[in-house]
C-alpha cells in the first residue's frame, strides 16, 4: 500500500479570494504577514504497492479528478 | 503591423482596414486590442444588431429598455423592477463551478449598477444527457457554482429551468437571470459626463483574469479553447457583497453622474460605453490601476476580466465621498483618470499617451454583419413526417412513470434545494411552482419571475418555437395570478456565418417579437450567445426568455398544488395535444419531428386574460400550464399532496394524455366557485372543459369512459421527486 | 426590550432578523462589527449570512471582529446571545459553545423545510413551545454538520444542553430525519448556563404566513416573555 | 521574508464526507484506492526573517486562526 501526499494549488495568476480574506484577517490582528494563498492537501491510499505504476496513476487522478489543470497546478510524494 | 496579430485576436482583414480608416493611421498593438473585444460579436452585437431591432421594445412599463445594463419596468407606488439575464456558457463549460458563480456574479451587477438592490436569481440551464459524458460532472460544478455565489452574497435563487438533450453535450447553456427593485427617484446609469469630473475604479484589483474573455464568448468551443483562455475568472461573492452595499449607498447619496460594472471586456468596454452614452471623452492613465498581479502590460489592465470591479464617475468634488465609502466596506476607490470633452479614449502609462481612440469608433462604429440566411434542409423534411397513426408505445402506466422520470421533466428539488431560496424573506413561492414570487415589501405587491424555452420546438419551427418560448413564460407568470409584465432574454445559438443557423436566429426572433407583442410584453434588455458549437454540433436554437409579471395584490398569489380534496379541476383550452415536438415521440418513438400546432396568439392572450380575470375575483385555488409531457404530466405535479379523480373525453387517449400543445391551463377551485367560473367561461366563449375533482390518495384517469390511469401519489411522487437526485448519487 | 444584531461583514440575514422582530413587535438596533461595546442591550443576535466570505472555515474570521471581544464578556456575564446558521457557527468558533459546525454529509448545501424537535422548553429562547413539540423551521446551510467529541456529547447531555433535534414528520430523530448528517440530529444547544443559543435552522424565516408559516415567531415571542418576565421580576 | 507551508487536516476521528465522496468517486471510476482525506495547504509569506520568531508566530496563527483544535491538526514547515 502507498500513500500519495497531494497538494493542490491555485495557479499564481488566479484570484484566491480566500488567501485574502485570510491575510487580511491575519493583517488586522497585527501579524507581520505578506500574503497567504491557500489550496488544498489530500491524503490519498492507494491499493498499489508498484511505485511507477502509482506515480503514473497519481498523474491520471490529479488530473482528472483532484484538480482542475485550468486553475489550478498539483503537487504529490508517494509514501512508503 | 502582421496580419497575424489582429486575426488571433478575432479581427478580420476587412475590420482591420476599417480599424486604420477610422483611426486615420495605423493602430498600435494596444489599440487593436480595444477594438478586436468592442467589435467583438459579445460587446458589438454586429451580428445580431440587424435582427434585435425588431424586438418591440416600448410600453408604458418600460423606464428603461435595451441599451443600458439592464431593463427596468414600472410597478406603481414610484417603484420598479430592473431585470436581466446574461450567459456564461463557455466559461462553465470549462470551469463549471466558477464560470456559473461569475455568471451570477456578472448579472447581479448589471442589476445593482442600476441602482436597485437585487432581489432574485434565476438560473436557465441547459446540459447533455446525464448519463452521457462529464454531463453530471458539469452540472454538479454549475449548480455548486450558482449556489456557492448566490447563497453568499444573499441573494435567493427563486426559479429558472433546466433541460437535458444530447445537443448540449460538451456546449451547455448557463443564462442567469437577476432581478431588482428600485425607487424611481434612485435609477442610475452607465453615463460618464461632465468635464473633469474624475473617473475611479472601484472593487477589486485587477489581475490578468480572462483577458479576451469577450472573444473567447464569439468563437465555437474547440480543443484548444483551454490553452487560449489565458485564465478563467474566479469569483468573489464576499467581495461582490461588499462592493454591492457600497455602490447602493452611493447612489443612493445621489454622489455618481454615472457608474458601470466591468463585464466582458472589463475596462475597455466600461470606459468607452460610458463616455459613448454621455458623448463624451475618458481620459485614464493606467499605472494607477489597482493591480494584483505586477508587471501588468496596459494591454492586460485594459482587457482584464476581473471580477467584482465597477467603473464610476463621481460627481464633481465627491471623489472623497466615495472613498470613505468603500473604505467602510473594505474595499478599494482610485481616481485613474477624467472626463473629458473631446470624444476620445485616451491611455495613458506614467502620463505617456499609449493608446488613443475616438470613443464612437468603438462603440457604433461597430461593423454591422448582414448574414446570408438559409432554411436549413431539416426543417421542411422534419415538418412533413407525418405522425398520423401512432398509437401508444406502452402502457399508460408506464408511460406516464417514465415521462415523471425523465430528467427534463421531473422535479428539479436536486438542483433548487443547493440554492437558499428564502434570504430576504421575500419570497412567497418558492422554487417548484410555475413562477417564483416575491412580495413587495411596503406595499400589497408582488413580482412573479420565470425563465422558458422549449428549444426543440424551435428546432422544429424557430418561428413558432420562439413564440412560444414567451408564450410559456407567460403562462408560467400568469399562473401565479400575475400580469405579464415585460421580457429579457438571452438567444443562445450556434455559429451565425452558417446561414442556416442565422435563419434560425432571425425566425426564432420574429417569432419572440411577435409573440411580445401581442402579449404586451416588450424586450427590456437581454445577451445574444452566439457559437454554441462543439465541433460538428450546434445546439439547439435557444432563445431564453426571462418574463417579469405583477401581482397586485400577493394575498391572490396562486401555487400549481392542489392542496385540499373537493377541488373541481378544469382544462382550458385544448383537450387533446399534438405528438410533434412532444417528448412522448423524442422518448418513445426516438423522433424529434412533425409539424407544430398552428398558433394563435391572439387566443392565448384572451385565455391568459380570463385566467387572470378569475383569479382576481378570488375563485381560484392553484393553476398550472401543460408543458412537456402533456396532460398527464400536469395532473401528476398539481396533484403530488392531494389525489384527483379525472376524466377527459377525447378521441385519441395517447394525444390527449401526453400530447403537447401550448396555450392550455388546468384550474383547480373550491365548489362554491366552481359554477360562477363555468357561466363566465360560457360568457365570455372560453373553451373549458371539466376535468374532475381532487380527492384521496391517488390519481385515476379515465379517457372517453374507461379507467387508464389509476395510480397512487406514493408510487409516482418519488418517481417525479427523486429521478435527478437518484442518476446524480449513482456511480459516474 | 433593547435588541442588537450584529452586522459583519458578509451577513445576510440581519435584516431578515430585524424583521422578524418588527412582526414581533420590537425594533432593534443594527451593531456593526468594527463597534466595541454592546453594552445596555437586552439580547444580541447574531445573524445568518456568510461572515467574511465563510472563508477558512465558517465564522473563523467573524470571530476576531472588533465587537466579538464585548460579546464574549457580555455572554459570560449572563446577557442572552442567540446565534443564527452562521451565528452558532460563530459562536462555536469563539468557543461560547461547544462542538464545531462541519460541511454536511450529503456534501451539498441544503436549503429546505425541516422538522425539529423542542427538546428543552425551560430556557429564555422557548419557553412558548412544548417540551417535545415538532415544529417546521427552514435549515439554510452547507456545513451545518454539528460534531462534537463523546466526552463532548456526554457533557452536553449532563447538562441538558441540546434544544432542537431534526427529526421526521413522525418526530424521530433518526437519520432520514437529519439535512447534514448531525451528531444525534443536534440542531441547536446551548451554553450550560442556557444564556447563549446557537442554531442552524432560520425561525426569522418563518414568522408570517405569506412567506411559508409562522412556527418560529414563537422563538421571538418566548425570548419577549422572558424578558418580560425578569423586568417584572427586577422592578 | 520566510515562507511557513502549512497543512490542516481533519483529526482521525472526525469523519471527512469531502473526502469520502472523493474517494467513493475514485473507487466508482476503478482506481485501486483505499481512501482520501482531504485537508487545507496554505502558504503564508511572512515579514520576518528570524526563524524562532518565526516558528513561534506561527504556531499562534495556526492555533488562532488558521485551525480549529476541535477538529482539526496542524503541521508546518518554514521555508527560505
Ligand atoms: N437579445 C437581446 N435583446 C434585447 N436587447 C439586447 C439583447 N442583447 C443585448 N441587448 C441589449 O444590448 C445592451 C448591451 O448588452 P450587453 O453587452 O449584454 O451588456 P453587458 O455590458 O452587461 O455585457 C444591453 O442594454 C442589452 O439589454
Ligand atoms: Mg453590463
Amino acid at each position: 500500500m502507498l500513500k500519495a501526499n497531494v497538494t493542490v494549488t491555485l495557479k499564481k495568476s488566479i484570484l484566491d479570494p480566500q488567501g485574502s480574506a485570510v491575510e487580511k484577517a491575519l493583517k488586522s490582528m497585527k501579524y507581520p504577514v505578506e500574503s497567504v494563498r491557500i489550496g488544498k492537501f489530500m491524503e490519498v491510499t492507494l491499493a498499489e504497492t508498484d511505485k511507477a505504476k502509482a506515480e503514473e496513476m497519481m498523474h491520471e487522478i490529479c488530473h482528472k479528478l483532484l484538480s482542475n489543470p485550468v486553475i489550478e497546478d498539483y503537487f504529490f510524494e508517494l509514501e512508503g | 503591423m502582421e496580419p497575424k496579430v489582429w486575426r488571433e485576436m478575432g479581427l478580420t482583414d476587412e475590420e482591420y482596414l476599417k480599424i486604420k480608416k477610422l483611426m486615420g493611421r495605423e493602430p498600435n498593438f494596444l489599440e487593436v486590442g480595444i477594438f478586436s473585444v468592442m467589435w467583438s460579436e459579445h460587446c458589438s452585437y454586429k451580428t445580431s444588431k440587424p435582427v434585435l431591432k425588431k424586438f418591440p421594445t416600448e410600453g408604458p412599463q418600460v423606464l428603461q429598455g435595451p441599451g443600458e445594463n439592464a431593463g427596468i419596468v414600472d410597478i406603481g407606488d414610484n417603484l420598479a423592477v430592473v431585470f436581466k439575464m446574461e450567459s456564461h456558457n463557455h466559461p462553465s463549460a470549462i470551469e463549471p463551478y466558477q464560470g456559473a458563480a461569475t455568471g451570477v456574479g456578472g448579472i447581479l451587477r448589471d442589476v445593482f449598477t442600476m441602482g436597485a438592490r437585487p432581489a432574485a436569481v434565476l438560473d436557465a440551464l441547459r446540459f447533455g444527457p446525464l448519463e452521457e459524458g462529464n454531463n453530471k460532472y458539469l452540472l454538479s460544478g454549475v449548480v455548486g457554482g450558482i449556489g456557492g455565489y448566490g447563497n453568499s452574497i444573499g441573494i435567493p435563487t427563486v426559479g429558472g429551468d433546466v433541460y437535458f438533450h444530447p445537443c448540449y453535450s460538451g456546449n451547455p447553456l448557463v443564462n442567469a437571470m437577476a432581478v431588482g427593485f428600485l425607487e424611481h427617484r434612485h435609477i442610475a446609469k452607465g453615463i460618464a459626463s461632465g468635464v473633469g469630473n474624475p473617473v475611479m475604479v472601484v472593487g477589486a484589483r485587477t489581475g490578468r483574469d480572462g483577458i479576451h474573455g469577450a472573444t473567447f464568448a464569439s468563437v465555437e468551443l474547440s480543443e484548444e479553447s483551454e490553452s487560449k483562455r489565458s485564465a478563467v475568472q474566479v469569483g468573489d461573492p464576499f467581495m461582490e457583497k461588499l462592493l454591492m452595499e457600497a455602490c447602493l449607498e452611493l447612489i443612493q447619496a445621489d454622489a455618481l453622474v454615472g457608474i458601470q460594472d466591468m463585464g466582458a471586456a472589463g475596462l475597455t468596454s466600461s470606459s468607452s460605453e460610458m463616455a459613448g452614452r454621455g458623448n463624451s471623452g475618458i481620459e485614464m492613465d493606467l499605472s494607477l490601476v489597482p493591480r494584483r498581479e505586477t508587471g501588468m502590460t496596459p494591454y492586460e489592465i485594459m482587457l482584464s476580466e476581473s471580477q467584482e470591479r465597477m467603473l464610476v464617475v463621481p460627481k464633481a468634488g465627491r471623489e472623497k465621498e466615495v472613498e470613505e465609502v468603500l473604505t467602510r466596506w473594505g474595499l478599494e476607490a482610485t481616481v485613474v483618470g477624467r472626463v473629458t470633452d473631446d470624444g476620445m479614449l485616451r491611455l495613458l502609462e506614467e502620463g505617456k499617451v499609449v493608446a488613443e481612440i475616438p470613443v464612437k469608433a468603438l462603440t457604433d462604429e461597430a461593423p454591422v454583419y448582414h448574414r446570408p440566411s438559409q432554411e436549413p434542409a431539416y426543417y421542411q423534411e422534419a415538418k412533413n413526417i407525418s405522425l398520423e397513426g401512432f398509437a401508444l408505445k406502452d402502457s399508460v402506466e408506464k408511460v406516464f412513470l417514465a415521462l415523471l422520470g425523465n430528467p427534463t421533466i421531473a422535479s428539479k428539488e436536486w438542483v433548487y434545494r443547493q440554492y437558499d431560496h428564502q434570504v430576504g424573506t421575500n419570497t412567497a413561492v418558492v422554487p417548484g411552482s410555475d413562477a417564483g414570487v416575491l412580495r413587495v415589501r411596503g406595499t400589497k405587491k408582488g413580482i412573479a419571475m420565470t425563465t422558458d424555452c422549449n428549444s426543440r420546438y424551435v428546432y422544429l419551427d424557430p418561428y413558432i418555437g420562439g413564440a412560444l418560448a414567451v408564450v410559456e413564460a407567460a403562462q408560467n407568470i400568469a399562473c401565479t395570478g400575475a400580469r405579464p409584465l415585460a421580457i429579457t432574454d438571452c438567444l443562445n445559438f450556434g455559429n451565425p456565418e452558417k446561414p442556416e443557423i442565422f435563419w434560425q436566429f432571425e425566425q426564432a426572433c420574429a417569432g419572440v417579437a411577435e409573440a411580445c407583442r401581442v402579449l404586451g410584453t416588450p424586450v427590456t434588455g437581454g445577451n445574444v450567445s452566439l457559437y454554441n458549437e462543439t465541433p460538428g454540433l450546434a445546439v439547439f436554437p435557444t432563445p431564453m426568455i426571462g418574463m417579469v409579471g405583477l401581482l397586485d395584490d400577493i394575498n391572490q398569489v396562486l401555487g400549481n398544488q392542489i392542496k385540499t380534496g373537493g377541488e373541481s379541476i378544469y382544462l382550458l383550452g385544448e383537450l387533446e395535444g399534438e405528438l410533434a415536438g412532444s417528448e412522448y415521440l423524442a422518448m418513445f418513438e426516438n423522433m424529434e419531428a412533425g409539424a407544430l400546432p398552428e398558433l394563435d396568439l391572439t387566443k392565448i392572450k384572451e385565455r391568459i386574460d380570463f385566467l387572470l380575470a378569475l383569479n382576481k375575483a378570488g375563485l381560484l385555488t392553484a393553476a398550472h400550464d401543460i408543458s412537456e409531457g402533456g396532460l398527464a404530466v400536469a395532473l401528476a405535479e398539481m396533484t403530488v399532496t392531494c389525489g384527483a379523480k379525472v376524466s377527459v373525453d377525447a378521441k385519441d387517449r395517447l394525444r390527449a394524455l401526453f400530447g403537447e400543445r401550448l396555450g392550455r391551463i388546468i384550474l383547480a377551485a373550491s365548489q362554491e366557485s366552481a359554477a360562477r367560473i363555468e357561466i363566465l367561461a360560457a360568457q365570455s366563449g372560453m373553451p373549458l372543459h371539466y376535468l374532475g375533482i381532487s380527492c384521496g390518495e391517488s390519481l385515476t384517469v379515465q379517457v372517453n369512459g374507461s379507467i387508464c390511469l389509476d395510480i397512487s401519489l406514493n408510487q409516482y411522487r418519488p418517481v417525479f421527486e427523486r429521478a435527478i437526485r437518484n442518476i446524480m448519487n449513482s456511480g459516474q | 426590550m433593547k435588541i442588537g444584531i450584529i452586522r459583519f461583514p458578509g451577513s445576510n440575514c440581519e435584516v431578515d432578523c430585524l424583521e422578524a422582530w418588527r412582526v414581533a413587535g420590537q425594533d432593534p438596533v443594527m451593531i456593526w462589527h468594527q463597534e466595541t461595546s454592546v453594552k445596555g442591550f437586552d439580547l444580541i443576535v447574531l445573524p445568518g449570512g456568510f461572515s467574511y466570505g465563510d472563508y477558512l472555515r465558517t465564522g473563523a474570521i467573524a470571530r476576531f471582529s472588533p465587537v466579538m471581544d464585548d460579546v464574549v464578556t457580555f455572554a459570560k456575564s449572563g446577557g442572552l446571545v442567540w446565534g443564527i446558521c452562521n451565528g452558532f457557527q460563530i459562536l462555536t468558533e469563539c468557543g461560547l459553545l461547544p462542538g464545531a459546525l462541519l460541511r454536511n454529509a450529503g456534501m451539498h448545501f441544503v436549503c429546505s423545510p425541516q422538522y425539529l424537535r423542542v427538546e428543552r422548553n425551560d430556557l429564555a429562547f422557548t419557553n412558548k413551545y412544548q417540551e417535545g413539540q415538532i415544529i417546521q423551521i427552514p435549515v439554510n446551510h452547507g456545513e451545518g454538520n454539528y460534531t462534537i467529541d463523546d466526552e463532548g456529547l456526554a457533557g452536553l447531555k449532563a447538562n441538558n444542553q441540546i434544544v432542537f433535534r431534526y427529526v421526521t414528520s413522525e418526530g424521530e430523530a433518526t437519520e432520514k430525519g437529519s439535512p447534514n448528517g448531525s451528531r444525534e440530529n443536534i440542531a441547536g444547544i446551548v451554553n450550560e448556563q442556557g444564556n447563549v443559543l446557537g442554531m442552524m435552522p432560520h425561525p426569522e424565516r418563518v414568522v408570517e404566513e405569506l412567506i411559508g408559516g409562522v412556527d418560529g415567531k414563537d422563538m421571538f415571542l418566548s425570548i419577549l416573555e422572558h424578558w418580560e418576565r425578569r423586568t417584572q421580576r427586577g422592578a
